[in-house]
């Protein structure tokens, strides 16, 4: 497994270890500290993946995070990622790579065809056709686009690796660890601050370990090797290597992710694969450098076409020659440290071509490499396919020429990376001093240095990282401590580009969007045809919507469409980006609450016990209740749920109340704080009475209903919905602290605190009885419908006791705390035991309420008044209450609104179904005919058939009238007869007992 | 000589030219001294309305001033939805006039936005829910709107990648519009635009109103920054700016401005081939023609009038999206960014006249604009040509909130940030 | 008559599992059994009257914002304006304060989570900056835990938390921790 | 967004419940005219581009709710007041 392009020494890679892994199925070699692409490199691959539109063929360009080419899928399976970057992919024993957006082959891909129908294939050709026959769209068009577009496939199962989330604190967080950021963390944490230093990369240091620099009399890469082991023994500073900040938030809030362990076959046990920071940071150095920019000039897409400061890297860093013949292109001073650091290597110069006039420091370089040197010249095209042979220069007299090669660096300048300065709306400013926007507005507290300032100088990044970095600090409140920044080698370089932005096209497609295969071209028709805004621009050519976000694209469009439209670059527009930095994998975004934990579960006091019994759970909000308690034999939920209900109205069952929201009140004006809170009054209620209340919203639609119970003068006790406690304890609140915030009263939630059950059934005053200590009667007299009494059971045990009803049998409400909540089913089912009892779920209390008419969320749906509920007479004509005033609105108040009522199958074989809505006998099945719908349905065992509540236009005034309930989404059409919605003892002489 | 009908034999024709004879999609006219209608906002809304109004009506002196450019507000931002599955009388056939229109729109536009029907998921988890789509689904039916439950192996083989095995809040089933889909957003607009300026609408970028000329009650025309121009009457359609220009004339509306943001993944082969929502939670999500996964939830739930939201949001939705279907994982979300939605007090929108004499207000999409973008069109022409609401939108009434006439899908009242 | 109750806790094993890491434990886990928990709220205009009562009572200050004062097995942790959540490892008869007062004794779930890695695990959970110099003992807050609405404070510097959230949840928190804490030495157990 | 809570301190949007505009008072129910001023005050909002006085309750928190005064163009936080302190000083319209 020879690796022919790798370099006989140089490189901070373990050369002593050698790591296979497979490309599209072959094994090479590489090692620690390669990436996959300067693996694959080393290897002589230079075909890597092929263009999204076109199915060019195209190799490596950068190595880093913007790389619009290099896009594999990595690992296999479930673990498969798309679109994985192979110029950061960090490479590991065993990695399974393969190219994607090819069929059958990298190398021989059928859907190349699509370059021959390149010029139908212009930008925003599909706005223009496709468009007939019209029904074809869906059928084939579309289906072919579609399986044409899109790159890598994402996984068929289930991510099997964990994901975390977390959140760090601190005084600066620096973004970036070259050398602006080493400095600046340097001189930030020397003074004791808490400092993050985040860095995408998994070695510190950015330009320093990719160029061949001195700082201070050592080289660089050996200066952020002591960096790094300082920073390491800080006590209050966090190094993050692998962890990219993707974007700046409200408040000094930065998301960031971490590659815990992609770079390892899978995460060790526990460990997550990525983790999420949430990072609050008080200040913020950006110190992210600079992206190089391509010049668009023909084929500048071949494999072998790379970023000068690319081709720097993996000389450099992976001691891997990206080619042995190479042509520099440039227009700037960049190219003199190519043409040496590729001379050093040992790779045959055949041109060095500089855009602008003469260069001393490029002369000097090339003369030394032995180059042919052209100034004002440029290379016109690349040629070569899948890899480039040879390029044509054109020099500055006109004259053109072609040469061999396989390598051309290509340098158009480089561009800040100030993305994460614009997140928050920062604007930045094109300079022309630098050919470039540098930052604008920045985020609150963001310093930004170095290269991403536009200062590309070693020299002045140090300078300026260290005292950023100590502002940063002393803004803090750290002073002390200091830090000197090194001598830095540097010359007087020219590093912005001044230009061109294009070579007049000869032949061949110039590219400036890469990977989604802008062409120049593309550009020139955008602005034919009329979208020249820089937004207009991007969305219909797609430039910079690739998985790169234009960070080698973005530039050079605007640039070209203001050299197109004669504008300038500022008018033209200016390129805002929106988090994140670089894409992140939703797993991680998502973290660590997965599956069964996606929420939190609640589960009831009696949940251990009910799951002793078998019973059927359902999820109701994040609470778990028991559905119903199958027994032996029965076969479906209705067997089970009709013995349930039928026990209760004939002996006794036990229901788990205790999700019901519970709320404390008290206060000296606990009373006159309820009165404004529903719509009936409760400062009058006696002391050890308990009644039913509802509350409205302030438009005068009901919001809640429950009961409200008086335990003292001063003390009551408020049940809400299960569905709506959190909601209506926040009202409650907001009414208490704003709108009524001079009376006295407390709120306290509650629900945990007490095990409720509900004990139903003729003979559940039996049952109470029988756990009642001694002395608390529990008869009729002593404890009567509507009743509250607090109590001890089980022999001391305080308890609280409701005489209330849900089900429309006597019944009780015994509430203890929470931790005798499983002691007490227990000692209930045994007490109940002589009595018949059974427990039941919450399918046998929804027929049960069904039954008696008592509203539910179904009918508390939100668009429903009081007076649609049937509950209009509860509200009080004596005070105020919220909701009172616009209620009463003419459209609230229309008699003809649809009212409660219950309803019967006239076939009382039929079964209702939710849902379905209410037409006249007769009437078409028309929206014209609709008069209402039915909320809730149920089997009454004690009606033996279906019954349901719904609302009717004008239906308490439509009693014995016979309607259709139609259900069209499931084949309904059941004649149903209009009655009141109370189907079980409607004279309410049993919960009377 | 220059191309300016589409087809794919222009296509081919100019394919052999280099593309060197496409026309601009529309001019950039300068602005004249007057016209009958001055429509506010280029967005697809606005547009739409001028097309209409030139179509439909013949009225062709129409000017849309924009402030920015043409398409850069929600048209441009919103995650391409269409659907008609609303519940409420007031909605339904609203937008099912939109669906209508959605579908004959290539031909009527000549332009092609992609209407793409694949069919729109809502899951239901629970019984309730379940009834409470089969309320809203056979609502659709009576309307004539293609409605139907679907059960869970149904589901499984439309949508294999959810999670049906081991889900905190189990699927039991879904209502599906199969007329809904997506269609691609900015040629929405650009289409619309195209068209008008073809009827000859000025459409007049970079023109933003400062305020209005209103005397004796009645509207006069707009200052803009480049200049007064005159209107017999003037529409608004500034969707998330609705209360700032309004309150240029007086005006204070039942409006406030919501942040929802939306994103989008990085491009991935065919994954899903519906709209498919979570009933569970704040997750919703299609796939590009291009590839990329489009998704959202919920609003940013505070006023806003930033384009952009904060991280509580976005890792909500990447929560509900990885509980509902755990195979996107390592799928990479490529961009967020935020809209501004006009969210009405009840969730519906408001096409209406106002009290001042000529002007008129189309608002409170809340992030039902763009699905709604060809019958708010539609609609407001009809409007702004007879003075008289179109029966499809007559329950769009400014006066409702008033009047307790209120259009709430959702059920939760006077808070925006909740619908 | 029907036999006494047993109080049981809302954590189970099968719900809220042990779990033990081998060598050095990084965070341990515990719950906080038989605790008397009790909100306590001002009345209006009687707030001065509270603070010399438990100043009687238990010979404390109330603190004013969000900060736990102990004096033998009484604390009272600040829970809002006016508000405190009364603790007690004794048996404790709160009600009889001059106040609006709740038994949250059955209400509330405590656990405890100490260790070197105390922070760093309840940091994937808990948003709030528990660094020594911001939060140290005596101080509390109540935040949430990855939604789970909890009331913290710190008891000493190993560090200690001790986590109160409601009953209901404490199993999910517990399995929550239990999670994040199995890749740093996580050592769990329902009792000591 | 981080929003400094008086009592608990600065703490992030998730901790947070949002309301609307802290401008709007409860109209007296018994004045004339209660229903369109009701409607004014149920209905009708400012929404303006720029500081926004809001109402947010601190709900992972303490529960206060408290009037923040807040840029809805930069989300930049100013002035955040205890709510009931400030109904309480504005002799709260409710009663």
């Amino acid at each position: 497994m020879s690796q022919p392009n790798r370099l006989a020494s140089g490189g901070l890679i373990d050369r002593t270890r050698p790591l296979a892994f497979t490309f599209d199925g072959r094994t090479y070699s590489g090692h620690p500290g390669d990436t996959l692409a300067s693996a694959l490199l080393a290897n002589g691959v230079t075909l890597v993946g092929r263009s999204f539109k076109y199915h060019r063929p195209r190799g490596v360009l950068t190595a880093g995070s913007e790389e619009p080419n290099a896009l594999v899928e990595l690992r296999t399976g479930a673990r498969r990622e798309p679109n994985v970057k192979a110029t950061v992919a960090e490479l590991y024993a065993g990695l399974e790579a393969s190219s994607q957006n090819r069929f059958p082959s990298l190398a021989f891909d059928l859907l190349a065809v699509n370059q021959l129908a390149s010029p139908v294939f212009v930008a925003g050709f599909y706005y223009k056709t496709f468009m007939w026959p019209a029904k074809l769209w869906e059928k084939l068009y579309e289906p072919l686009i579609r399986r044409a577009a899109g790159l890598g496939r994402a996984a068929e199962a289930a991510d099997p690796d964990p994901y975390e989330k977390t959140t760090a604190h601190c005084d600066v967080l620096v973004i970036g660890g070259g050398p602006a950021g080493l400095a600046a963390a340097l001189a930030a944490g020397r003074t004791g601050a808490r400092v993050i230093l985040a860095d995408e990369d998994f070695a510190l240091g950015g330009r320093l370990i990719a160029e061949r620099r001195e700082l201070g009399g050592q080289s660089a890469a050996r200066w952020a090797d002591e960096a790094e082991a300082e920073l390491a023994n800080l006590p209050e500073v966090t190094v993050l290597r692998r962890t990219s900040v993707l974007g700046a938030y409200d408040g000094g809030v930065y998301g960031a992710v971490e590659r815990v362990s992609d770079h390892l076959r899978e995460p060790a046990p526990h460990q997550p694969r990525q983790r999420f920071w949430r990072i609050v940071a008080k200040r913020a150095v950006l110190a992210a450098g600079a992206l190089e920019r391509p010049i668009a000039f023909g084929g500048n897409d071949t494999p072998g076409v790379m970023f000068a400061g690319a081709v720097r890297a993996y000389l450099n860093r992976y001691g891997v020659a990206p080619g042995r013949r190479a042509v520099v292109y440039a227009n700037n001073d960049d190219a003199a440290r190519t043409v040496a650091d590729l001379n050093a290597a040992g790779c045959e110069l055949v041109a060095v071509v500089d855009a602008r006039g003469d260069s001393p420091a490029l002369h000097a370089a090339a003369r030394t490499a032995g180059a042919l040197l052209v100034f004002g010249g440029a290379v016109a095209r690349a040629y070569g396919g899948q890899s480039v042979k040879g390029c044509e220069i054109v020099d500055a007299r006109g004259g053109s020429f072609n040469v061999a090669c396989d390598l051309v660096a290509v340098s158009g300048g480089w561009n800040p990376t100030i993305h994460l300065t614009t997140h928050l709306g920062g604007r930045p400013q094109w300079r022309d001093d630098l050919a470039a926007f540098a930052p604008g507005g920045t985020p609150p507290g963001m310093t930004v240095v170095g290269a991403a300032a536009g200062a590309f100088g070693l020299g002045e990044a140090l300078a300026a990282g260290a005292q950023a970095g100590a502002e940063a600090a002393n803004d803090c409140g750290f002073s002390g401590g200091t830090f000197d920044p090194p001598r830095a080698d540097d010359d007087s370089g020219e590093t912005r580009g001044l230009g061109p932005w294009r070579v007049p096209a000869k032949r061949g497609k110039a590219f400036v969007d890469f990977q989604n295969d802008v062409t120049v071209k593309d550009v020139e028709l955008a602005a034919r045809e009329g979208f020249r805004s820089v937004e207009h621009l991007k969305r219909y050519t797609t430039l910079g919507m690739a998985t790169d976000q234009g960070k080698t694209a973005n530039v050079l469009g605007l640039a070209l469409m203001a050299e197109i439209t004669g504008r300038s670059i500022p008018a033209t527009g200016l390129t805002l980006t929106r988090p994140p930095f670089t894409p992140v994998a939703l797993g991680a975004l998502g973290g660590a609450h997965r599956a069964k934990e996606f929420k939190p579960t609640r589960l009831p006091p009696s949940h251990f016990w009910a799951e002793e019994q078998g019973a059927v759970f359902v999820e109701t909000g994040l609470w778990m209740r028991a559905a119903y308690f199958p027994r032996a034999g029965e076969t479906d939920w209705l067997e089970t749920t009709i013995r349930e209900v039928e026990t209760v109205r004939t002996k006794v069952g036990v229901y788990d109340a205790s999700t019901l929201g519970k709320i404390d009140v008290q206060g000296a004006d606990a009373g006159a704080f309820l009165d404004h809170v529903y719509i009936n009054t409760f400062s009058t209620m006696p002391i050890g009475k308990a009644r039913y209340g509802l509350m409205l919203r302030e438009d005068g639609i009901a919001m809640d209903d429950g009961t409200v119970a008086r335990l003292g003068e001063t003390h009551y006790y408020v049940t809400t919905s299960t569905a709506h406690a959190a909601s209506v304890m926040r009202h409650l609140e907001y009414c208490r602290q704003w709108l009524f915030p001079h009376l006295d009263v407390h709120l306290s939630s509650i629900t945990d605190q007490w095990a409720k059950y509900a004990i139903a059934g003729p003979r559940s005053r039996d049952v109470v009885a029988a756990l009642a200590d001694d002395g608390f009667d529990v008869s009729d007299a002593g404890l009567p419908y509507l009743g509250v009494k607090e109590l001890t059971v089980c022999g001391g045990t305080r308890a609280r006791l409701f005489r209330l009803s849900f089900s429309g049998e006597m019944a009780f409400e015994l509430a203890v705390p929470a931790r005798y909540g499983d002691a007490l089913i227990r000692a209930i089912m045994a007490a109940g035991e002589p009595f018949g009892i059974c427990p039941y779920g919450a399918e046998a209390l929804s027929v049960m309420r069904i039954e008696k008419g008592h509203a539910a969320a179904a009918e508390l749906n939100g668009q429903t008044t009081a007076a649609d509920l049937g509950l209009g007479g509860m509200m009080s004509k004596k005070k105020d209450c919220i909701g009172k005033v616009l209620s009463q609105r003419e459209g609230l108040a229309d008699p003809a609104r649809p009212r409660l009522v219950g309803f019967k199958p006239v076939d009382r074989s039929q079964r209702l179904r939710g849902g379905a809505h209410f037409v006249p006998r007769g009437a078409a099945v028309t929206a014209a005919n609709d008069e209402g719908y039915m909320t809730s349905v149920a089997y009454s065992p004690s009606n033996g058939c279906w019954v349901g509540l719904g609302f009717l236009a004008r239906g308490q005034e439509r009693i014995g009238e016979i309607v259709r309930a139609v259900d069209p989404v499931r084949d309904g059409d059941v004649e149903v007869e209009v009655v009141a919605p109370v189907f079980v003892d409607p004279e309410g002489v049993r919960v009377r007992g | 000589m220059s191309t300016d009908r589409y087809s794919i034999f222009s296509v081919l024709r100019e394919a052999l030219r280099g593309h060197t004879g496409w026309k601009p999609a529309w001019r950039e006219p300068e602005p004249k001294a007057e016209y009958d209608i001055v429509i506010v906002g280029g967005g697809g809304h606005g547009l739409a309305t001028a097309h209409y109004l030139a179509r439909v009506h013949g009225i062709t002196n129409v000017a849309v001033v924009e402030k920015g450019w043409i398409g850069g507000g929600n048209v441009g931002r919103n995650t391409t939805i269409v659907r008609s599955n609303y519940l409420l009388p007031g909605n339904t056939p609203f937008y099912e006039h939109s669906m209508k229109l959605w579908e004959e729109l290539e031909q009527d536009l000549n332009y092609n936005a992609m209407v793409s029907q694949r069919g729109v998921v809502n899951l239901f988890h629970s019984d309730g829910q379940r009834d409470a789509y089969a309320r809203r689904g056979n609502a659709m039916r009576l309307h004539g709107v293609d409605a139907e439950l679907l059960d869970v192996p149904e589901l499984k083989r439309i949508l294999p990648m959810l999670d049906f095995d081991n889900a905190r809040f189990p699927i039991k089933g879904a209502l599906r519009q199969r007329r809904g889909g997506t269609v691609r957003h900015d040629a929405v607009a650009w289409g619309y635009a195209r068209a008008a300026d073809g009827r000859g609408v000025d459409i007049i970028q970079n023109c933003e109103v400062t305020g209005f000329r209103i005397e004796a009650g009645r509207i006069l025309g707009v200052e803009t920054t480049r200049g007064f121009i005159g209107a017999k009457k003037v529409g608004l359609a500034c969707a998330g700016n609705s209360s700032r220009v309004a309150a240029m004339a007086g005006l204070r509306l039942p409006i406030e401005s919501h942040a929802l943001q939306a994103f989008v993944s990085e491009g991935i082969k065919p994954f899903i081939d519906t709209v498919c929502t979570f009933g569970a939670g704040h997750f919703y999500i299609s796939q590009s023609d291009k590839g990329g996964l489009v998704f959202g939830g919920d609003i940013d739930g505070y006023n806003s009038y930033a384009q952009r939201g904060n991280l509580p949001t976005i890792e909500d939705v990447a929560e509900g999206g990885m509980a509902l279907m755990p195979a996107i994982g390592r799928v990479k979300l490529l961009r967020h960014w935020g809209g501004i939605m006009d969210m009405s007090m009840d969730g519906s929108p408001i096409i209406d006249r106002t009290p001042v004499a000529g002007l008129y207000l189309n608002a409170g999409w809340c992030y039902g604009g763009f699905k709604a973008t060809p019958a708010s069109g539609w609609c407001f022409a009809h409007l702004l040509a007879t003075d008289a609401p179109h029966e499809v939108a007559a329950a769009y009434r400014l006066d409702r909130f008033a009047t307790g006439r209120l259009i709430d899908e959702k059920g939760v009242g006077a808070q925006p940030n909740l619908h | 008559m029907a036999e006494p109750l047993v109080a049981r806790s809302a954590l189970r094993p099968h719900v809220a599992p042990h779990a033990s890491a081998a060598g050095a434990h990084g965070v341990t886990l515990r719950e906080v059994e038989n605790l008397t928990l009790a909100s306590v709220a001002a009345l209006r205009g009687r707030e001065a009257e509270l603070v010399q009562a438990v100043r009687a009572a238990y010979g404390l200050d109330l603190p004013t914002g969000p900060a736990r004062v102990a004096s033998g097995k009484v604390a009272f942790v600040g829970a809002g304006p006016g508000k405190w959540l009364a603790v007690s490892s004794a048996p404790t008869e709160f009600s009889t304060l001059p106040a609006a007062v709740a038994d949250q004794s059955d209400g509330r779930t405590v656990l405890r989570v100490s260790g070197p890695k105390a922070r760093e695990t309840l940091a994937t959970l808990i948003q709030l900056d528990l660094h020594p110099r911001t939060f140290g003992p005596g101080d509390a807050a109540m935040t949430h835990a990855a939604s789970i609405a909890v009331h913290l404070w710190q008891v000493d510097d190993a560090p200690t938390y001790e986590i109160a959230t409601f009953r209901t949840f404490a199993a999910t928190l517990w399995r929550w921790i239990v999670e994040a804490g199995q890749a740093r030495g996580l050592d769990a157990r329902a009792e000591d | 967004m981080r929003i400094p809570c008086p009592y608990c301190g600065v703490r992030g949007l998730d901790e947070f419940a949002y309301l609307g505009d802290a401008t709007l008072i409860r109209p007296d129910p018994a004045a004339p005219g209660a229903e369109a001023a009701f409607h004014d005050y149920v209905y009708l909002r400012d929404n303006p581009a720029g500081l926004h006085r809001e109402l947010w309750q601190h709900a992972s928190g303490c529960q206060s709710w408290l009037v923040v005064t807040r840029d809805t163009r930069t989300h930049a936080i100013g002035r955040v007041e205890v709510a009931r302190d400030v109904a309480a000083a504005r002799g709260s319209g409710a009663e």
